[in-house]
């Protein structure tokens, strides 16, 4: 059975590397922080200004001061700080930040993603997506494998405008994990209860099937 | 001792007019200058030019001065949640030019820093592009982008003094010390307005050298646009 | 939660080897990383390319290492009062590469923000010009200068804590922030090590995302290099 | 009778201008700071990192971590504030500073000024110097008429390697006052006691006298 919003962002979350700082994006990627594994200490930043992110505050807690890059209300950590943005976008383009987990509305097999605009229809801009994506060395996008009209989101060319060229590493999906390689993309994770018939043909795009293909473990 | 302290927002406001280009501090609507821009909206000015990172909300924030179309064209690098503003972009009354959020950022330090170009990854092979150089430094591709400034900068902090010295306050730091840098004027409104020398010279985020009007904010409603709460 | 904490100096330096690109934070004397420059006087390595803007003076600093001729080039912005310095650079014994002091804080900041090159007019005419590329920008003339990077970065704080946040005091900030950020590691030694918390996140100056190892150092000698006073 | 440097400096504080920031360099220029005019108000700058720089110490209250770009130890005047390289030299390039006084080997007639070498004899670096002259809109050099050896500073062309190229704007030396015009040196003012012909003599390049030479008032 495809996952939930949540599980997705819970396999995501054994993606997280011990001792390193981290971005997630807006949505599906915010809820990665709620599943960090109890062995692994991670810092989560926000491209608006803060590392050391925590939880959303308690009831009459909250501070317009303090919000994320999705405008949400936070708390900070113990460790934080609060830095601008020229600072911020300076721990992204400088590599300092280790993983970058997105959101995308297509991946392509050459690890191009689009997640800003679709022409006619919607514009709201980049925000900070294509610094992230340029910069990090490891991009993980987190996002439903086919989109509300059934269209397959992982595609060979993305049809829609880009945000970077060639810097997606992984994809997590409802229904998969999928690896961007120098030859396109290749299946490694199932999710339990989904074929591989239901991924093939959700995928406008070839599947390479790793050989130690695996049911994902959430 | 110089004394960057005007009486109030109209003071502040002085001298803006019609085609300028102006700069907006602030992220969503969290640290923006409330009272510049509210009296801003009063002024019959138009054909604005304005750089701010968001675009506010139909009632709050740019938002009222899209309302009044005030402003020609957006220099942004999200505009989502407006839905006046959508409307106008889409049937061509407002120009857009949309820049990724790090350049942004980076292109206002450039501004005020006296660095009139440089080179960014971000943007590269997209639509941004367009145009602008590309240039290869260690097998990584770059585009260049160059330098913004304004002849207004609008920045809000939570303490100042009379100097112009600034503090921020949580994430109500962001664009704000970068679009200080950048304005010919900028103007800073303050939710604490102290005498010089009462703020810890190793603490101050912008120093005041950047700031040539200061002013205590008569309000502050601090909008939360995403309440967002776990529960207890 | 990360620690960055380290036991001691000699920990903090392991990895440092001959032929290495390593940065000093200080301006002068001050701000100086004492307790890691007295380490890497002892250790044996040698052809150090080293980014500091000044070289020390004879007996402390990087005077140690000059004297015991670890240092194959200097690149730095002013390097007067060091006669082993002067005698070792006239001789042709030591490389010496001279810029000016922005174009090196610039530098050093541009390499840990990700940027590759920007454009500046200092040095616009001279010999720092050389083959460098020039360019005009609203009429005025410029040169472009790339981004440095090290393989490890010094640096001397006030305050730290576990997670490498720093602050730091009175004007031995100077290079040190910006050396920080250059740094593939980026060792800070403090006079103060707090654990993480302790320190105010509204006050930090360098995140300690920049820094890979922490420290207290155990001495701090602070030499003054140029004492005067008002007389009562 | 040729001023002291003290002199010098008195004549250069005429120059300020109420509310700005200035940038005073090592030797002469750093002595401007002990003449300013009761009704200027000025904040001084020391481009290692601190705005709002006041005089030095009284004994034993020196701090090594409170110096100014001579290494000078310095205090701080209420409302100073204390920032790192990138920023200080923000305000400089960045035209935020409004006057630099520095001190130069030689000046030529086109506004060039050499101040950082002496080929095979001394290399001590630049500096900030050459980011202060080709960014701040007002370069006055404050330096005596001619060096140790008797030979005039100011030139047709630099013969040392030089700082910058056309920014000095004024000149105030032992003799005289001398303005940078488009058509070469303007002399404006003349110390007290010291003849037009001494000036000229002392002068390896063309001068202009302005109509309204005056003696300095000191």
């Amino acid at each position: 059975m495809a996952l939930t919003k949540n599980e997705i962002a819970k396999r995501i979350a054994q993606e997280l590397v011990n001792n390193t700082y981290v971005n997630l994006g807006i949505g599906i990627p915010t809820l990665v922080a709620n599943h960090v594994p109890s062995d692994i200490n991670v810092e989560f930043q926000s491209e608006n200004g803060i590392l050391g992110m925590g939880p959303f505050p308690i009831e009459g807690k909250e501070d317009a001061d303090l919000i994320n890059a999705g405008k949400q209300t936070i708390t900070s950590l113990p460790g934080a700080v609060l830095f601008d943005s020229a600072v911020s976008f300076s721990m992204i383009r400088g590599n300092h930040i280790h993983l970058s987990v997105l959101g995308a509305m297509q991946v392509a097999e050459n690890g191009d993603i689009a997640n800003w605009k679709i022409p006619g229809k919607m514009v709201k801009g980049m925000g900070g997506a294509m610094d992230l994506v340029t910069s990090s060395n490891n991009i993980i996008v987190a996002m439903t494998h086919t989109n509300r009209q059934g269209q397959s989101k992982l595609l060979k060319r993305c049809t829609l405008p880009i945000t970077g060229v060639s810097c997606v590493k992984k994809i997590v999906t409802d229904l998969a994990v999928i690896e961007v390689t120098s030859k396109g993309f290749k299946l490694t994770e199932v999710a339990p209860g989904v074929s591989e018939d239901e991924i093939i043909n959700s995928t406008d795009a070839d599947l390479t099937i790793d050989k130690n293909l695996k049911t994902m473990v959430l | 001792m110089i004394n960057k302290t005007v009486a109030n927002v109209d003071e502040a406001i002085s001298g803006v007019d019609s085609n300028m280009v102006l700069m907006f501090g602030g992220f969503g609507l969290s640290g923006i200058a409330e009272n510049c821009i509210n009296a801003l909206s009063k002024k019959n000015i138009k054909n604005l030019t304005c750089i701010s990172n968001n675009a506010g909300v139909d009632d709050f924030g740019l938002g009222l001065l899209l309302k009044k179309r005030q402003i020609k064209k957006m220099i942004s690098s999200y505009v989502g949640e407006n839905d006046e503003f959508e409307r106008q972009m889409l049937s061509g009354e407002l120009e857009v030019e949309l820049i990724p959020q790090g350049t942004l950022a980076e292109r206002c330090r450039a501004g005020g820093a006296g660095i009139p170009a440089f080179f960014t990854p971000a943007g590269y092979g997209t639509e941004v592009q367009g145009k602008k150089e590309v240039r290869v430094f260690n097998k990584k591709k770059y585009i260049m982008e160059h330098a913004l400034n304004a002849d207004f900068a609008f920045v809000k902090a939570w303490k100042g003094d009379t100097l112009g010295n600034l503090i921020y306050k949580g994430t109500a730091r962001n664009f704000n010390p970068l679009m200080a840098m950048a304005g010919k004027i900028t103007v800073a409104e303050v939710e604490h307005l102290v005498p010089a020398g009462e703020l810890d010279l190793n603490q101050i985020h912008t120093p005041g050298i950047f700031v040539q009007r200061i002013f205590k904010g008569s309000f502050y409603e601090k909008r939360i646009e995403n309440r967002t709460i776990t529960k207890a």
